[in-house]
C-alpha cells in the first residue's frame, strides 16, 4: 500500500514526496471539514437565532465530557506515538500504542453512550427543542467518525501485530493516525461551542 | 513514506501537555466567566490554540509542504465565511 | 420590447432606469462580441495555403479589458446601491403612512387593517376579504407580510415590489401607488399544488373612497 | 471508512491483457475510458427523460389543462388524461432535478472527465481506479431511488429542485413531498458522494500522474477546467450533504432545524443550499468552458489567445463562486445589507467570465478557421454563453432583481448558461473527442445540420422567456391565463412550445448520428482534426493503458501555425530537434502511436 500507486513512469514531480495516496487522504479530510463546517454553521445560526437556549451547563454533565475530551486527547498522543514507533522500527511501541489508542476510542464511545442515555432519561430528545436537535446531530456525526475510526484502528492494529508495518513501509499507519488526529481536532471544536459556551 | 525525516524529532509530550492545560483552562473559564462578554471570545480562541497544536504537530503539517497546507487551510477559510454570512443574518434580524 | 410592464409605484422609476442603464450597457457588450464573432468568422475562414497568426496574446489587451470591464462592473455596483437602499433598506416614517398586516396561506392572501386605535394586532382590527389589498393612492403603505405556512412571495409587477413571505419572520416592506385601478398579486415562489392560483388584487383607491372601504369593513 | 487498504488500488498494468469476462470489461471496469462511456450513456437516457418533462411543462404552458391527443392518456392516465394541478410543480422539480444532477455534472465531470483526465495528462488511468468505478456504482442506485419516486403515494419530489422548505419539510404541504421528497433526498446524497470520490480522484490525478514534461502550465483548458471544478465539488459538496441530512432529519426522526414552529430557520436551508449550489453553476459550466477553449483554438489552428489569464479567469471564478451565494436570496427575506455585499461580489465575478470571453474572441482573430459541427457548436457555447452571462447583469443589480427575481427573465438566463452554455459545450465535445473513444468518425454534415435546427430552435425558445420575464410571468405556475397582465402572452408561450418540440425532435439528428457512427462510422485516424494534446498521440480507441509508449511532452497544447515546423500543429509530445526547424518524433512514434 504504502508505495501506493506511483508506477515506474511518472517521474513528474510529486511534491516533496508525497504519496498519492496520503494526498488522496488530505482531500478527503478537506471535504470531511466541509461537512462539520456545514453542521456547525446550521447549530451557529439556529443558536443565534434563538430566543431560548438553555443554560449548557445545566443542562449536560460538563466534567464527565470534559473527562472525554481528556481521553480522546491521550488518544492522539498514543496514536501518534505508534506512529513515532514504527518510524523508529519499534514494532512493540506500535502494537502497544495501537492499542492502547483502541481502547480509548472504545472508552469515549462508551462514554458517550452513558451520557447520551441519561440525557434521554431526563426527557431531553432530539424533538424536544432545537438544544436537544442539535445536540444530538453534531455529537451523533462525531461519534459516527470516532466509531468508523475504532474500526480502522482495529485493522490497521490487526495488521500491526501480523508485522504488516516495517520502519520504510507504514503508510496506513500514517493515514489512520491523520484521520484519527482530524476527529480529535472536530472534537476540540465541538466540544467548546456546544459544551462550554 | 519515508518521510518526514526523523531529523525533527517533533515535541509530542510536550503538546500534550499543553493540549490538557489549554483544556483544564477552557472549563475553569467558562465557568468564571459564566456571564462575561469575553467568553465565547476567549474560548473560541483557545479551541482555535488547541486544535492548531493537534494539526500542526500530530498531523505533522508543520513539516509538510506547502500545498498540504494549503489542502488544509482552504476549507478553514471557506468553513468561517460560511459560518459567519448566514449567523450575521440572523443576528442582525433579532 | 424595451423596459418592463407598465409602473405604478414611487421608486418604479428608480428600477425602470436601473433596468434601462443595464440594457443599455449589456446591448453594448452584446453587439461588440457577437458582431466580432460573426465578422471573425467570415473574415478568418480558412483558405487553402494561408497560416494563422502565431500569437500567444497581449498583456496590454488582457489589462485593457480586464481594467475596463472591472470599471463598467463596479460602477454599476455602486450606482445601484442608493436605489436598493430606498426600497429594501429604508422604511417610511410610521406615523404617516399606513401600516398593513398581509398573511400568506396556502393559497391566499389576508390583509388587516389596524381599527380604531390605529394599531394592529388589537381585538379591532379590520379583516378584509381573502385577497384583497385595499390601499389609498400616494400614500405610503408598510406592509407586514408573515407567512403561516410555507414560503409565498408577494408580487405586484406594476408596483416594482417583490419580498418572500417566510415563516416564523416578520418582513415590512413598503410602496406607495402613484394610480388608482386594480393591481394584481402574483405569488413568485413555488408553494405547492395551487401556487399558480395564488392570485390577488391591489385595489388602489383615493383616500376618501379608501377610507370608505374601512369604514365598509368595521362590524357593523 | 478504514484507512489502510481498499480505498485505492495500484495500476495492475503489467498482467498483459488478461482474459477478462464481458462484465469485469464493460460492466464493473476499472478502466476510466469504460467508466466514461458509462456515465456517457446514462447521462444521455436521462438527457432524453429529463427533454420529454420539459416538452410536458411546455406544452402544458401553450395550452394549460387541455388533454394531449395521443399522449395525454398514457402520461396522465391517472387524472383523467389532463394535467392534474399537482403533478405541474412535480414536473418542474424533476426536470431540474434531473438535467442538473444526472445529466450536466455526470457528463461533464463523469463522462469526459473520466475519460479525458488521464489521456489529456499522458497518465495510463486515474489514480484510483476502483474508486473511480465506486464512483460510477453509487450513481447507478441513486438513479433508480430518483425513479422510484415517480412510482410512490403522491408522486415525486415536487418543491423544486431547490426543495426550499418547509414546503419540502413537511410531509404534507404537496402531494410530492410525502416519500417522494425522501427519495429525493436519499437519491441527491448518493449522487454527492459519487462526485465526491470523483473528485479526490481527479485532483489526485492531475496533481500526481502527469506525464514527464507536463507542467501545470502546460495543461490543456480542459484538464485545469475539470481540476477547477473537481476542487468546487470537493470544497461545496459536503455542505450540500449536511444540509440534506439535516432536512432528511426533520422529515423522519422528528426534528425542527428548518421549521419554524419549533424554533427552526428557514433561510438557513437556503444559506446552506446555494453554498453549494452556486459553485455547482460553475461545476455545470467551467468543463464546458474548457472543451471549448481547446476546440476553438484546434480548429483556428491558432494558439489559444492569453492562456495564463484563462486559467487565471478559472481560478478567480472558483474562487469568488464561493462568497457569491447570496444573490440567490436577494428577495427571500435576507438582511438587506448582506444583499449589498453579496451584489457587490456578483458583479466582480462577471468579470473573469468576460475576460474568459474576449480571450475567446481574441484566439480567433487572425484564425484559419475550420467551421467543423465540433467548431460551430463550440462557438454557438461562445455566443449564447454571452447572452446567458449579460442577463445575468440584471439579475445582479439588486433594484431590478426586485422585479425579475423568480421570474421567467431567471429561468432564460438559467437556460442560455446551461442549455445554451454547457449543452453547446456537450455537443461540441461530444463530436470533437467521438472519434477517440468509438474510433470512428460522427458525419459532419449531419453534425451541421443538427447545429441548425438546434442553435435557431434553441434562441426561439428561450429567448422569449426574457419577454415573459420583464411582463412579470412568475416561474413554475402551471397557468398564468388567469392573470389579467399574463394572458396576452398565451400565443407568445405557444409558439415557444412549437419551437421546443423542434428543438427537441433536432436532437433525434444528433442521436441518429451517434448511433449510426458508433457502428457504421469512418474509421478515425489517431489524429482526425491535427490537434496538439497528448490524447491524440495514442490510437484510437486507446488501447487499455492508454499509450504505447510513455509519452514524453515538450510544449505547451496550444502550438498552432507554429513557425518552428512546416504543419500548423505541434503535438505536445514532439520534440524539435537543435536547430529548431524539423521535427523529430518520440519514441512513442516509433511504435506507430503518433498520428502522422
Amino acid at each position: 500500500m504504502a508505495h501506493a500507486v506511483i508506477s515506474e513512469p511518472h517521474a513528474t514531480p510529486t511534491w516533496q514526496g508525497i504519496t498519492t495516496l496520503k494526498f488522496a487522504w488530505w482531500l478527503f479530510l478537506a471535504s470531511e471539514v466541509m461537512f462539520f463546517a456545514g453542521l456547525i454553521a446550521a447549530y451557529i445560526v439556529l443558536r443565534a437565532g434563538s430566543p431560548v437556549w438553555p443554560i449548557v451547563s445545566e443542562v449536560l454533565n460538563v466534567p464527565l465530557v470534559a473527562g472525554n475530551t481528556f481521553i480522546l486527547i491521550v488518544s492522539s498522543v498514543t496514536m501518534v506515538q505508534a506512529y513515532a514507533g514504527i518510524q523508529a522500527g519499534n514494532q512493540s511501541q506500535l502494537r502497544n500504542m495501537l492499542l492502547a489508542t483502541t481502547a480509548l476510542g472504545i472508552i469515549f464511545l462508551g462514554i458517550q453512550a452513558f451520557e447520551w442515555s441519561a440525557l434521554l432519561r431526563e426527557g431531553e430528545t432530539a424533538q424536544s427543542s432545537l438544544f436537544g436537535a442539535t445536540f444530538y446531530t453534531l455529537t451523533g456525526f462525531h461519534g459516527l467518525h470516532v466509531t468508523g475510526g475504532v474500526v480502522g484502528l482495529v485493522f490497521v492494529t490487526l495488521k500491526a501485530f501480523r508485522a504488516g508495518y516495517t520502519q520504510a513501509e507504514h503508510g496506513g499507519v500514517e493515514l489512520m493516525g491523520l484521520y484519527w488526529h482530524f476527529v480529535d481536532v472536530v472534537w476540540i471544536i465541538l466540544f467548546t461551542i456546544v459544551y462550554l459556551i | 513514506m519515508a518521510h518526514p525525516p526523523a531529523a525533527h524529532r517533533a515535541p509530542y509530550m510536550r503538546v500534550f501537555v499543553f493540549l490538557v492545560v489549554l483544556t483544564v483552562l477552557e472549563v475553569l473559564l467558562a465557568f468564571v466567566l459564566a456571564a462575561s462578554p469575553a467568553k465565547v471570545p476567549m474560548l473560541i480562541a483557545l479551541a482555535i490554540a488547541k486544535a492548531t497544536l493537534v494539526a500542526m504537530y500530530y498531523m505533522h503539517l508543520r513539516f509538510e509542504s506547502r500545498l498540504l497546507r494549503a489542502i488544509a487551510v482552504f476549507p478553514l477559510i471557506l468553513s468561517i465565511v460560511l459560518a459567519l454570512a448566514p449567523s450575521f443574518d440572523v443576528l442582525a434580524r433579532r | 420590447m424595451g423596459g418592463l410592464i407598465q409602473n405604478a409605484s414611487t421608486f418604479g422609476p428608480a428600477i425602470d432606469l436601473m433596468f434601462m442603464v443595464v440594457l443599455v450597457m449589456t446591448s453594448v457588450a452584446f453587439v461588440l462580441v457577437e458582431g466580432l464573432l460573426i465578422y471573425f468568422l467570415i473574415r478568418y475562414r480558412a483558405r487553402p495555403g494561408q497560416r494563422a497568426v502565431y500569437v500567444h496574446g497581449s498583456r496590454r489587451l488582457e489589462l485593457a479589458w480586464t481594467v475596463g470591464t472591472a470599471f463598467a462592473l463596479l460602477s454599476l455596483a455602486l450606482y445601484q446601491r442608493p436605489t436598493w437602499a430606498e426600497v429594501k433598506q429604508t422604511l417610511p416614517d410610521e406615523s404617516t403612512a399606513l401600516v398593513i398586516g398581509l398573511s400568506a396561506d396556502q393559497f391566499d392572501w389576508d390583509a388587516t387593517y389596524p381599527g380604531a386605535d390605529g394599531r394592529l394586532d388589537t381585538a379591532d382590527d379590520l379583516v378584509a376579504p381573502p385577497n384583497l389589498l385595499y390601499v389609498p393612492v400616494d400614500r405610503p403603505v408598510i406592509v407586514r407580510l408573515q407567512s403561516k405556512d410555507v414560503l409565498h412571495s408577494f408580487f405586484v409587477p406594476q408596483f416594482r415590489l417583490k419580498q418572500d413571505a417566510v415563516p416564523g419572520i416578520t418582513i415590512r416592506v413598503w410602496f406607495q401607488a402613484t394610480e388608482t385601478g386594480e393591481f394584481e398579486i402574483a405569488c413568485a415562489e413555488l408553494c405547492g399544488l395551487g401556487h399558480y392560483r395564488m392570485r390577488g388584487l391591489v385595489i388602489v383607491e383615493s383616500s376618501e373612497a379608501f377610507e370608505a372601504r374601512l369604514a365598509e369593513l368595521r362590524p357593523k | 471508512m478504514t484507512t489502510h487498504t481498499g480505498t485505492a488500488t495500484h495500476v495492475t498494468h503489467d498482467h498483459p491483457a488478461a482474459e477478462k469476462s464481458f462484465i469485469q470489461k464493460y460492466v464493473f471496469s476499472i478502466d476510466h475510458k469504460v467508466i466514461g462511456k458509462q456515465f456517457l450513456f446514462s447521462s444521455l437516457f436521462f438527457f432524453v427523460f429529463g427533454g420529454l418533462l420539459a416538452m410536458l411543462i411546455r406544452t402544458q404552458l401553450a395550452w394549460p389543462w387541455q388533454e394531449i391527443p395521443g399522449v395525454g392518456q398514457f402520461v396522465y392516465g391517472n387524472s383523467g388524461n389532463i394535467l392534474a394541478p399537482e403533478a405541474y410543480p412535480a414536473l418542474v422539480t424533476m426536470h431540474g432535478t434531473i438535467m442538473i444532477f444526472f445529466f450536466i455534472i455526470p457528463i461533464l465531470s463523469g463522462a469526459f472527465g473520466n475519460f479525458l483526465i488521464p489521456l489529456m495528462i499522458g497518465a495510463k488511468d486515474m489514480a484510483f481506479p476502483r474508486l473511480n468505478l465506486l464512483s460510477y456504482w453509487f450513481m447507478v442506485p441513486a438513479f433508480f431511488i430518483m425513479l422510484a419516486g415517480f412510482f410512490v403515494e403522491g408522486g415525486t419530489a415536487a418543491a423544486g429542485w431547490t426543495s426550499y422548505v418547509p414546503l419540502s419539510a413537511l410531509p404534507d404541504m404537496v402531494p410530492g413531498s410525502g416519500a417522494g421528497q425522501t427519495l429525493w433526498i436519499v437519491s441527491l446524497t448518493l449522487v454527492g458522494t459519487s462526485s465526491l470520490m470523483g473528485a479526490i480522484n481527479y485532483i489526485t490525478t492531475v496533481v500526481m500522474l502527469r506525464a514527464k514534461g507536463m507542467h501545470m502550465f502546460r495543461l490543456p483548458m480542459t484538464i485545469w477546467a475539470l481540476f477547477i471544478t473537481a476542487i468546487l465539488v470537493l470544497m461545496a459538496t459536503p455542505v450540500l450533504t449536511s444540509a440534506l441530512i439535516l432536512l432528511f432529519l426533520d422529515r423522519t426522526v422528528g426534528t425542527h432545524f428548518f421549521l419554524p414552529s419549533g424554533g427552526g430557520q428557514v433561510i438557513l436551508w437556503q444559506h446552506l443550499f446555494w453554498f453549494y449550489s452556486h459553485p455547482a453553476v460553475y461545476i455545470m459550466i467551467l468543463p464546458a468552458m474548457g472543451m471549448a477553449s481547446d476546440i476553438i483554438s484546434c480548429f483556428a489552428r491558432k494558439p489559444l489567445f492569453g492562456y495564463k489569464p484563462m486559467v487565471f479567469s478559472i481560478m478567480a471564478i472558483a474562487g469568488l463562486g464561493f462568497i457569491v451565494w447570496g444573490h440567490h436570496m436577494f428577495q427571500s427575506g435576507m438582511n438587506p445589507v448582506l444583499g449589498t455585499v453579496f451584489m457587490t461580489s456578483t458583479m466582480m465575478i462577471a468579470l473573469p467570465s468576460a475576460i474568459k470571453t474576449f480571450n475567446w474572441l481574441a484566439t480567433l482573430w487572425g484564425g484559419q478557421l475550420r467551421l467543423t459541427a465540433p467548431m460551430l457548436n463550440a462557438l454557438a457555447f461562445v455566443s449564447t454563453f454571452v447572452i446567458g452571462g449579460l442577463s445575468g447583469v440584471f439579475a445582479a443589480a439588486t433594484p431590478v432583481d426586485i422585479f425579475i427575481h423568480d421570474t421567467y427573465w431567471i429561468v432564460g438566463h438559467i437556460h442560455y448558461v446551461l442549455f445554451g452554455g454547457s449543452l453547446f459545450g456537450v455537443f461540441a465535445a461530444v463530436q470533437y473527442w467521438f472519434p477517440k473513444m468509438f474510433g470512428r468518425m460522427m458525419s459532419d454534415r449531419w453534425g451541421k445540420v443538427h447545429f441548425v435546427l438546434t442553435f435557431v430552435a434553441f434562441n426561439l425558445v428561450f429567448f422569449p422567456m426574457f419577454i415573459l420575464g420583464a411582463y412579470g410571468m412568475p416561474r413554475r405556475i402551471a397557468d398564468y391565463t388567469s392573470y389579467n397582465f399574463l394572458a396576452p402572452l398565451q400565443s407568445l408561450n405557444q409558439f415557444m412550445t412549437l419551437s421546443a418540440y423542434v428543438l427537441a425532435l433536432s436532437q433525434l439528428v444528433l442521436f441518429g448520428n451517434f448511433f449510426y457512427s458508433l457502428f457504421r462510422g469512418q474509421k478515425a485516424a489517431d489524429n482526425p482534426w491535427q490537434a496538439n494534446s497528448l490524447e491524440w498521440a495514442t490510437s484510437s480507441p486507446p488501447p487499455e493503458h492508454n499509450f504505447h509508449a510513455e509519452p514524453v511532452v515538450y510544449h505547451g497544447p496550444y502550438e498552432y501555425s507554429s513557425p518552428e515546423v512546416a504543419e500548423d500543429w505541434l503535438p505536445q509530445n514532439h520534440a524539435l530537434d537543435g536547430a529548431g526547424l524539423k521535427k523529430t518524433p518520440t519514441p512513442a512514434a516509433a511504435t506507430g502511436a503518433a498520428a502522422d
